[in-house]
């Protein structure tokens, strides 16, 4: 199974690397890795339909609980089929599909990609694993929604996709770490079979939810999906039909035969989401106008069917949700190709504009009809019989809302009916003439890609008419779901069960609600100004923006002498509140050692002083060498002669330069006017000073030990040989710093050559 | 350029030797009395301003700033390699090694490796202000 | 360490602080030089009392902290490499500028007024 | 074998004197870097094998053991973040080298960058706190004349903003010093660890309040950091990488190399945690304001340090050893970034986002060298950032600290937004018509200097194998982490006990 992942980034490579040579066929070389899947499956299926899941673990980074562990159980074995059968039809399909559109290549290594990540968050047993499929899928998708990257439409798409899929991916990543935390184990198939029931994981559940509802598109994380058809039709296929947004159905189905039985809110919260948003999702599918925003939205309503049929936990469902599952892949696949060639032959998808197209292209207007037929759920095609299994299985759920759900699936259905006959007659039907409608002259579409979507629908139909075929893989599905030892089979028959009838009620009044379409569009047009998530996503993004751009306005002020107030006004905030608590019992510190210590430091004060209220550039560089010399004075009456001399020598040197750099600069300070005050610069400057003398204080006067200057002292004639300490200390014990100071003066002569050396090239 | 006295100039000349000779005692001294590299480079570094105060920019220094990048890369490397030295005596980096040495001039002088890196120091100092005169002291043309 | 000592280093930083805060190269680099003072003083202080210079067995009084000696030294050499350098900057600034006021960044000022960037650069 | 300690300092420092001395020969100094840096790195390597089969290596410099000498000692924290350094000098040295620039640039550049990369080494390796601050300026003079190099107006300005804050904290750094002299009597680190456990507890944490803010300006944590986007952007391409990746990092390195030896707490601190979430929030959405490569990728060093300041704050094993996990992913991330930036620029003449577009159809394999990196740095799965995160919101939620977790994963989600923001506007679409035009550089496939490109896709590949070999890498972190919050070790070897 590893092997048959890593082929999907082998291909991928090779890809990119190809795909200006080989142009569109580049396709054919990507279906390579589907199709290796598909047979590796394939020859997996009945050891793993027996019984004997396939198990493989890598280690990765075992310390995080990361690890490369894939699990492939019957329910993992159907996704497996699903991804890369569906896989390889759609790049079959691409190949056809795109003209000599430049980039392909990148473009086929990323869809490889992403099939590659479905295949790993299929299979994937570790679910920190998982998430990492997950986001890959993700990433890769947003890839993919955005390759008409020159559209900003779809850009905006793109990135809506990513966002918020992103968001739930990381509330899922915390409520993944919860749950490992709680279980002790990041391995699903361990959690699940001894599932923690602590509150906490209670609220990790939620957060794991969350992420699964953005993924499959719930309410109110809906609105991305629809964006998402911004992508090249058969990314579109792909996506909503086998891959991504089955993502969080797959997870739900998986964890809700444990957790629901432990936590009372499991089955209100999912049902009660999947079903709004069956409803939100179909109510908006029947007022578009673009035959693939139909589809979209109508996807976003069969996601919540899933949600809420999987989400219950409970074994029958969980049947009927596997049969769901495969029967929307085939025909949801199918339809969407139906419309990438409408969409290839007539450019337009708009089903005001398209008329007579059943006649112009009767065998895709066949296919059409039966994917829809599936999707409507007529008998005897495969989607008939998986909604009746759905609804059968709803209306005997003992899950305490049972009638309220049942009663929203059929009035779900009623929808699904509307839309889908309003898909139907919008792309196929011929309409009362208008001038606006494209003319007669739509070509047949080439074989190679039409022939994907009629293998599909054969698949609808042959599981329909003979669902012992495919009966033992979703009954193997389901039980590894559910209980393992409970067994299911799929019928086209089940004698006149009510939900039968339930269903022909929902078929007749979907007819009148399409019969009506025209009081039902003025209808719907009321609801427009109810805001929806997808509002408060755009206002979201907006006062993202805004709050960034306001914020980093104040804060971010460029100007220099606000950023130094800033750094030291923290400084002698942060350090004086810390100080307060230091402050000693007893502190002794004598007046002066000397009168003439009182002198010098007086000396110094008033010069450093005369320097900030200096006018005149030449004055203010004077009275800085002042207060240099002044200290020197200072440094000799302490003993540190050595120090005095380097203190002159350098003070000199550097006044020196100070002068010959101002001789060119204008005679008086232009002191502009700043946002940070003279009063501001006043009490930070004062909070500054006081910080440093008191903590200096403080500090010295919390001194319990000899410094080991004095030890230095000691050894310094008999261990190193000299007798002036300071010297010795310079080029022996503290060599290192010595060298590290030459270095600084190398560097700072380095730029000044550099800085000046330029300047004189410039004006020379 | 301004004139200037012939005896301006060689007194000038004079107090600038004396000054490098006093820098080169200074560097000396430094293992016993206050002094040593630093405070040799120094002394050098001040001749030199003191005969670019009293020169002007006559070319001097110009040709000084020239060989600067010289004198400090040399020094640089002269410092690092005494911390390499001692390894070569199978002492640790920047130990500190003497070897007895008789120099003419300036009598028994023990060689040491600190001696050596101070020389490196020296040089690195001197290089600084010769650099930074040179360039700081430049009349610019416009 | 002593009162008068203390608050002359207290005022160094204090002095230095305020020119930092200014708009000027040349008063920012006077305020760095001012605080750099203080604080080769406060690193003197900081070895404790005064005593006679660091030199064995010249006097047999009780010798000054030869560490922060030792220490300061080094940081006013460095800070004499860095202000020369600063000087050049100082200097390369008057040429490009003809002043050595230090402007507000011009992007973070566009941003601040909430206006969309009509031209770049 | 303790030599291995001292040679990443010496070796460039020696080297930069020759490279200088000789610096009328250009094509000398560049063989002359390479070979020093290759040289380097390798010894780098030796020492971190080193030092995990025998534990902290010391160095008395001059035989001088103990509080009087210097002693410098790599332990694996300071070596992890050696060698991750010396890999990302090499390749910008490479990239420095195949962008143009004169030659009288150049003359100057080698040396400095050698001695940049000794004062580097030296911040890492120095177990003294004076002898830090020689080495934190050695490093920093050296990155003031790289960032002025060039000498043009804009970098005049912006490179004003860099030094003079560089300087403010250096400053600071010195005051700090002398009055943890003052306290203590002892600049040896080791010396000090135990005897500031005899001082006043009060004092101690001012003090340490004190080194977190010295060393926050560096590392540019809030409210320290608004330097840092003024001045980055305006250097050189490679210069600017260096700085963005590793120069900010050293400051973190000192912050959790001080508070984990000096200043130890019993527990999360909620200063740091509060200043690290204050990091990340004002950091992401400063880089979501801005318009210009450069700029956003500045912002987001600002929020990434965060992240690291996050580990420190909780103060656990698991969350320090994710810090060191965390700054070894950044380093490599953000450097990758940057000379990407540095690509699109060289090419295009201009990083603002408005003036660019749809590179990825020009320019596909550089396409990709951003966004690996990019989706890296938001912590998408499976690469370097999302491993990096996974370790420090483990870290968190393990000690219940709800709060920072779910302000880091918010600003993760801002993170990958901004990036795809940058994505959207260089490499997809067209560039804004209403925007004036920067230069003409047609409309065909765009080529890349082959010395530029070659360094920004190793490290890129680096990023992919921290990933094939996070768990070795995590499990050094780990180990390194241990040594730090239990500093025994260090300080007997630091000590010669």
């Amino acid at each position: 199974m590893i092997a048959v992942l890593l082929l999907h980034g082998v291909v991928a490579g090779v890809a990119a690397a190809s795909g200006r040579r080989l142009g569109r066929f580049v396709f054919l070389l990507t279906a390579i890795a589907p199709a290796a899947t598909f047979v590796w499956a394939l020859s997996r299926a009945r050891e793993i339909l027996a019984g004997n899941p396939v198990w493989v673990s890598w280690p990765w980074v075992e310390s995080l609980g990361l690890e490369i562990s894939l699990l492939v159980d019957p329910f993992s074995l159907m996704f497996v089929l699903l991804v890369s059968g569906i896989g390889v039809l759609i790049m079959l399909y691409a190949t056809w599909y795109f003209g000599d559109t430049p980039g392909l290549g990148g473009f086929s290594a990323i869809l490889v990609l992403f099939a590659g990540s479905m295949l790993g968050l299929v299979t994937a047993d570790n679910l920190l694993l998982l998430f990492v499929f997950w986001e890959l899928t993700a990433i890769t998708s947003y890839l993919l929604i955005g390759f008409e990257d020159k559209r900003a439409e779809a850009r905006s798409a793109a990135l809506k996709a990513l966002l918020v899929t992103g968001f739930g991916g990381l509330v899922m990543l915390t409520g993944i770490i919860i749950l490992g935390a709680e279980a002790g184990s990041y391995s699903m198939s361990e959690i699940l079979s001894s599932p923690p029931s602590s509150t906490v994981t209670g609220v990790a559940l939620v957060l794991v939810l969350v992420g699964a509802f953005t993924k499959s598109a719930q309410v109110p994380f809906h609105f991305w999906l629809p964006g998402a058809m911004a992508a090249p039709t058969p990314v579109s296929a792909y996506l909503h039909s086998a891959t991504m947004v089955k993502a969080g159905i797959y997870l739900i189905a998986r964890f809700s035969p444990a957790f629901a039985p432990l936590f009372a809110y499991w089955q209100p919260l999912v049902i009660g989401v999947g079903l709004a948003t069956m409803l939100v999702g179909g109510y908006q599918a029947l007022r578009q106008h673009d035959a693939k925003l139909i589809l979209a939205y109508g996807t976003v309503s069969q996601l919540g069917l899933m949600t809420a049929v999987v989400g219950a936990g409970l074994p029958k469902l969980a049947f009927a949700g596997a049969a769901l599952i495969l029967a929307h892949a085939l025909y949801k696949a199918t339809l969407f190709m139906v419309i990438g060639v409408v969409d290839h032959q007539a450019h337009s998808r708009d089903i005001r504009l398209l008329s007579g197209l059943g006649r112009a292209m009767p065998l895709t207007f066949w296919v059409a009809v039966l994917a829809m037929a599936s999707y409507v759920g007529l008998p005897p095609l495969f989607g008939f019989i998986a909604k009746e299994a759905a609804l059968e299985g709803m209306r005997l759920a003992p899950i305490g809302v049972d009638s309220v759900a049942f009663f929203a699936v059929v009035l779900g259905s009623v929808l699904t009916t509307a839309y889908g006959a309003r898909f139907l007659w919008g792309v196929f039907g011929t309409k009362p003439p208008s001038p606006a409608h494209l003319g007669g002259q739509i070509e047949r579409p080439h074989p190679m890609l039409l022939a994907p979507a009629v293998l599909l629908v054969l698949l609808t139909v042959s599981f329909g008419l003979v669902p012992r075929w495919i009966d033992s893989l979703i009954g193997a599905a389901g039980a590894s779901l559910a209980m393992p030892d409970t067994s299911f089979h799929l019928a086209l028959w089940h004698g006149f069960v009510p939900s039968l009838a339930w269903s022909a009620i929902a078929v007749g009044f979907g007819l009148v609600l399409f019969w009506q379409r025209e009081s039902v569009e003025r209808l719907q047009s009321v609801t427009d100004a109810i805001p929806g998530s997808e509002r408060a996503y755009a206002l979201g993004l907006t006062a993202l923006d805004r709050g960034a751009r306001w914020m980093t306005g104040r804060l971010q002020v460029g100007s220099l002498p606000t950023y130094s107030g800033v750094i030291l006004a923290t400084v002698a905030v942060v350090g004086g509140a810390m100080l307060v608590r230091a402050w000693p019992q007893d502190m002794t510190v004598g007046f002066a050692d000397s009168p003439l210590q009182i002198a010098v430091a007086l000396f110094i004060v008033v010069a450093a002083i005369a320097t900030a209220v200096q006018k005149r550039r030449i004055a203010a560089v004077l009275l800085l060498g002042a207060v240099g010399y002044g200290v020197a004075v200072l440094f000799v009456m302490y003993g540190a002669p050595d120090l005095a001399l380097t203190q002159v020598l350098f003070e000199t040197l550097a006044l020196v330069l100070f002068i010959l750099v101002v001789r060119h600069l204008p005679d008086r300070f232009r002191e502009p006017r700043q946002p940070f005050g003279r009063t501001s610069r006043l009490v930070v400057s004062i909070g500054l000073g006081t910080f440093v003398g008191v903590f200096a204080l403080v500090a010295s006067n919390a001194r319990t030990v000899e410094s080991i200057g004095f030890e230095m002292a000691a050894r310094a004639l008999p261990e190193a040989g000299g007798r002036n300490v300071v010297n010795v200390i310079l080029t022996d014990f503290r060599a290192l710093d010595t060298m590290g100071e030459i270095t600084v003066l190398v560097v700072a002569a380095i730029g000044i050559a550099a800085l000046v050396g330029q300047g004189r090239r410039d004006h020379g | 350029m301004m004139r200037r006295s012939l005896i301006f100039d060689v007194s000038i000349d004079t107090v600038f030797r004396m000054s490098l000779v006093f820098s080169i005692f200074m560097f000396f001294a430094g293992h016993n009395a206050p002094g040593g590299g630093f405070i040799g480079g120094l002394v050098a570094g001040a001749a030199l301003v003191l005969r670019y105060l009293a020169g002007g920019s006559d070319g001097s220094q110009q040709v000084g700033a020239r060989f600067a990048h010289v004198m400090l890369g040399t020094g640089l490397m002269i410092a690092v390699a005494t911390g390499f030295g001692g390894w070569v005596w199978g002492t640790e980096f920047l130990e500190n090694t003497g070897v007895g040495a008789e120099l003419p001039l300036l009598g028994t002088v023990k060689a040491t490796t600190s001696l050596l890196f101070d020389a490196g120091v020296y040089l690195v100092v001197v290089g600084l202000v010769m650099e930074a005169l040179g360039s700081l002291g430049h009349e610019v043309e416009r | 360490m002593t009162f008068v000592l203390i608050t002359t280093v207290a005022l160094l930083y204090g002095v230095g602080a305020y020119l930092i805060m200014a708009r000027n190269l040349l008063h920012i680099v006077i305020g760095l030089g001012l605080i750099a003072h203080g604080a080769n003083l406060l690193l003197l202080l900081a070895g404790g009392a005064p005593g006679s210079p660091p030199l064995v067995g010249a006097e047999a009084a009780r010798i000054a902290d030869p560490l922060p000696q030792a220490m300061a030294l080094t940081a006013i050499v460095i800070t004499f490499g860095i202000t020369a350098f600063l000087l050049a900057m100082a200097y390369r600034s008057w040429i490009l500028h003809g002043d050595d006021v230090v402007e507000d960044d011009i992007d973070d000022r566009r941003i601040a007024r909430q206006a969309p960037s009509k031209d770049d650069s | 074998m303790n030599a291995l300690v001292v040679l990443p300092v010496a070796l460039p420092l020696g080297a930069a004197g020759l490279s200088y001395a000789l610096n009328r020969y250009p094509r000398f100094q560049r063989v002359l870097g390479v070979a020093t840096l290759t040289t380097v790195l390798g010894l780098a390597i030796a020492l971190l094998v080193n030092v995990q089969a025998n534990g902290v290596l010391v160095k008395a410099i001059g035989n001088w053991t103990g509080p009087i000498g210097i002693t410098l000692a790599a332990d694996l924290f300071s070596v992890i973040i050696l060698v991750v350094s010396m890999v990302v000098l090499l390749a910008v040295l490479v990239y420095a080298i195949g962008s143009p620039r004169t030659s009288s640039e150049a003359r100057f550049f080698y040396p400095t960058y050698l001695i940049l990369t000794a004062g580097i080494a030296l911040s890492l390796l120095t177990a003294d706190l004076f002898n830090l601050f020689v080495a934190f300026e050695i490093m920093l003079s050296a990155s003031y004349v790289l960032i002025t190099l060039g000498g043009s107006r804009d970098q005049i300005r912006h490179g004003t903003t860099y030094v003079i804050i560089n300087l403010l904290a250096s400053m600071l750094f010195i005051t700090a010093i002398g009055i943890t002299y003052a306290a203590a009597g002892t600049v040896n680190m080791a010396d000090l660890a135990v005897k500031l456990g005899d001082i006043s507890p009060a004092i101690r944490d001012a003090l340490g309040a004190l080194f977190l803010l010295v060393f926050g300006i560096k590392a540019a944590i809030f409210p320290l950091f608004f330097w840092l986007p003024d001045s980055y952007p305006t250097a050189p391409a490679p210069v600017t990488a260096i700085f963005a990746g590793l120069l900010t990092k050293v400051g973190v390195y000192a912050i959790i190399r001080t508070q984990t030896l000096l200043f130890p707490s019993d527990g999360p601190s909620t200063l740091i945690l509060v200043l690290a979430g204050l990091t990340m929030v004002v950091g992401v959405l400063g880089a979501i304001a801005q318009n210009d490569i450069k700029r956003i990728l500045s912002f987001h060093i600002i929020s990434q340090i965060g992240y690291m300041i996050m580990g420190l704050g909780l103060f656990t094993i698991a969350a320090l050893a994710g810090a060191i996990f965390y700054i070894v992913h950044h380093i490599l991330v953000k450097t990758a970034l940057f000379l990407v930036g540095g690509l699109v620029e060289h090419t295009m003449g201009t990083s603002r986002l408005r003036r660019l577009g749809g590179m990825v159809h020009r320019a596909p394999f550089i396409a990709a060298l951003f966004l690996i990196p990019a989706l890296s740095l938001a912590g998408i799965p499976p690469l370097s950032g999302f491993l990096a995160k996974l370790t420090l919101v483990q870290a968190g939620l393990e000690i219940n600290q709800f709060l920072i977790v779910g302000v880091s994963l918010a600003v993760s989600l801002l993170t990958l937004f901004s990036m795809i923001k940058v994505w959207s506007g260089v490499f997809w679409g067209t560039p804004d018509p209403a925007a004036p035009p920067g230069e003409d550089v047609g409309t065909g496939r765009l080529v890349f200097p082959r010395l530029m490109v070659l360094p920004t896709a190793a490290l890129v590949l680096l990023t992919l194998v921290f990933v094939v070999a996070a768990e070795p890498l995590y499990r050094i972190s780990e180990h390194a982490a241990i040594t730090l919050l239990d500093p025994t070790l260090y300080i007997e070897a630091v000590l010669g006990r």
